[in-house]
């Protein structure tokens, strides 16, 4: 049932977004984590910045419009919003490194019950890629993660303990996947709100460790 | 200030005394920022045994733009250092990739806050500094790291390195550098860490004085050479199809 | 970005709030840069047993603008860590150097450029690093040090800061600034290092989006507080009189 | 005989000028050693730093034609030259500490014959004016130094070890006084030029450790 149950990937990611809160400085990964900054939240204001320096940027440029020398993270051409301010990398590393970052939002292959979480490198693999990954787990106030449920062969990706090489250790604040939306505590997870058409059996058969149910356990609002 | 001796005429002449074993760092994150034209020289000037050091070895978008990876697949490279050996994206598998895994070239993996702090610090004479990032990981296994109040962090040395090759928006005679937008990235701190810092240009270069003093990104004492980008097809752009063509993954 | 909320209406609004006991950070290099209103309000305002930073404590410059040194003398401050107890010319006696000696109050003396990397360091979230400067003086006495490649380093820890005071020429109202010449000098390294950092500007606050992006010199995401500085003689401006009627020492 | 025969400030100043190469990035101390900048050294073109962050400085500005936010580190206003730049503090010591200025000159009490000196602090003082002098002292390629010969009371202030608390040790370049010119070296000072109207003798008198003499030594060429 890996993704085809549950929220689709907007949906995830609009779960997270509502998280935001008013004045935050909030950094993107690439992929799911970068459809966040598409979510509605009302007259929340955000500062989108990007690991190569961009401070307040927008919108994905429209076609035709594009500035080949702005791009966010993923390497898109995006726009900027009034206010913003462009900075060399150690800056911008200062930004992350310096505690300025609200919230960080990135993908995952593991998330441990215990806060660990793993998504740059695979078993057996030689080297792998960190880019600013590791720098934001380790110093963003906030680490939310967002990933599937479980992997194509069926097995939980919310585990006792990764097997893959960490990228932080007991960093992540909240986790998003198809099912529903976790806290890590020490002996397992806390399922916060459930994904309409899912059942807390369901989500228990396959995530690791303890799962314990938020009281009067709401499901995710879903739109679209 | 001296003027005008930093002015090249072509990106060849601005190479042609790099020698064997060379560190070279290269500016850019996606396409703003790299050196394309330097790259290319830098691949028909034929220098070997280097170490290189960039965000990534780049992409495997088409058309391929001159990249670490073409330098490595052209033998002219020992060792490079970089936030990214493989993809974000398990798919997707770069050009260096398999260069590594066969041993033919060395890698070191640095978290890219890591890498812009160990480039920095060689430029600002800081030979070592500690950070969080990367502590409790296989990165930091049977390295020294460090308490300080009350948290764990990993000490991380300066990263100096022989030649800069970034690319920058506008220059002027003395060699004063404004980037455009996130053209910027790693060219500044880079340009502080090396030696010699060869910047390759999109606008004609101007007159000393041109830039205000407040709007200079990169002050000319760190830049030794300029060669100003000629019209493609000589010079190498960013065109806007070869932007569309690419799914960069940093 | 959070727009307008940054404004205050007066410099006693905008330090209000500021405890006993707090870190406050001072911008300045000899007149430019000092947040002169701010000092004003805050003896004003009264917080006791502060903790100051700045590059001096002030000079025995006439007529005198507010500065560390009468913070002092209003009962106002435990401590300050500078690069100046003592002014360069010995014959000189500062206004602090009494209540320094008399052991009233507390000093740090920090080489310069040390004093500006723990600031920067601090911002940038780098606990401790590793400097050349004041190797094998009487600074290094009793520290720890570490030779690197050779040559000895004294470690060095960030100066994290709860208020960062500071003057910029020009500010948006997401509170991105940009200083007019070495107005700059301390300025945006503070403003990284502060919880809250506190500007006054000289020029008429303008539009988010008015400044460049290319151009802004602190990002507003490091500025908590605008106040815009009134003509005098309510707000106090370094005037040619007083600025001829000075010596200042560094 | 201190400061009354042999060179004046300006001409102390001149000497060391002259010592300046093309291209080079000069950090000029407050007092006799700004006055190097008015020395001509004809074609050469010479950057001055500033320790608050001004890259490319020049002459004392005009008096009613002062940016009042614009000074060097002593406080002076002055211009800016064609290709100039300002940068923040951090990044002006980054210059510094990273061995990016050619030479640096400074006053000082002392200067031992092993390169240390000292600037910093007087005898039985608590606390003292280092600003960055240490910073400048540890990393710049050339130290010179500009001082007077004698103290008031006569003792010389080249000395075998320094008495007072130094600056940084084993530094200095070239010491520059109003009798000579004179290079550290393990064992006393090497005379490399002499002033006018001075002898060997009446320096070795007031120099400490052994005073060595450069072949053919030659008298240090004034004007003005």
């Amino acid at each position: 049932m890996s993704g085809t149950k549950g929220l689709n990937r907007q949906q995830m990611a609009d779960r997270v977004a509502r998280e935001f809160q008013d004045g935050w400085i909030v950094n993107l990964g690439v992929g799911i984590p970068t459809m966040c900054s598409n979510t509605d939240i009302g007259g929340t204001d955000i500062t989108y910045h990007s690991e190569n320096g961009v401070i307040g940027y927008g919108a994905v440029a429209a076609e035709g419009h594009e500035d080949l020398n702005l791009v966010n993270a993923g390497g898109q051409n995006v726009t900027l919003k009034p206010g913003a301010a462009v900075v060399h990398h150690a800056d911008s590393f200062g930004v992350i490194r310096g505690g300025h970052i609200d919230a960080t939002v990135m993908g995952a292959y593991q998330v441990s019950m215990t806060g660990d979480f793993a998504n740059w490198k695979l078993k057996g693999q030689k080297g792998g890629g960190i880019g600013g990954a590791m720098d934001l787990a380790a110093c963003a106030k906030r680490v939310f993660i967002i990933l599937e449920h479980v992997t194509r062969d069926g097995s939980s990706r919310l585990v006792t303990a990764c097997d893959l090489p960490v990228t932080a250790r007991g960093v992540v604040t909240l986790v998003a996947t198809h099912y529903g939306l976790f806290e890590p505590t020490k002996t397992g997870f806390h399922l916060r709100e459930i994904a309409p058409g899912l059942t807390v059996d369901e989500i228990r058969a396959v995530t690791g460790g303890t799962l314990t149910v938020a009281d009067g356990l709401k499901q995710i609002a879903v739109s679209g | 200030m001296t003027q005008n001796s930093k002015l090249r005429s072509s990106f060849a002449d601005a190479v042609a005394d790099i020698p064997d074993g060379s560190t070279i760092a290269f500016g850019g994150f996606a396409m703003p920022g790299t050196p394309f034209n330097l790259i290319k020289a830098l691949m028909e000037q034929g220098a070997k045994r280097l170490t290189l050091i960039g965000n990534t070895t780049g992409g495997t978008q088409q058309p391929r733009m001159p990249d670490i990876g073409m330098l490595v697949e052209n033998g002219q490279v020992a060792k490079v250092i970089c936030a990214f050996t493989a993809a974000t994206r398990p798919t997707e598998v770069l050009p260096f990739t398999k260069y590594y895994d066969s041993g033919e070239v060395d890698a070191e993996l640095v978290p890219q806050g890591t890498l812009a702090e160990r480039l920095r610090a060689a430029g600002a004479g800081i030979p070592a500094f500690y950070t969080p990032t990367a502590v409790g990981t296989e990165l930091a296994e049977g390295r020294e790291t460090r308490v300080i109040n009350g948290r764990e962090y990993l000490l991380e040395y300066a990263l100096p390195v022989d030649y800069a090759f970034i690319r920058a928006r506008t220059a002027d005679t003395v060699g004063n550098l404004r980037f455009h937008r996130s053209q910027r990235n790693f060219g500044p701190i880079m340009a502080t860490a090396a030696r010699v810092t060869i910047a390759e240009i999109d606008d004609p270069i101007v007159a000393a004085g041109s830039i205000d003093p407040d709007d200079v990104h990169t002050s000319g004492i760190y830049v030794h050479r300029l060669v100003q980008v000629p019209p493609e097809p000589e010079g190498l752009w960013p065109t806007k199809r070869q932007a569309r063509g690419q799914e960069i993954k940093q």
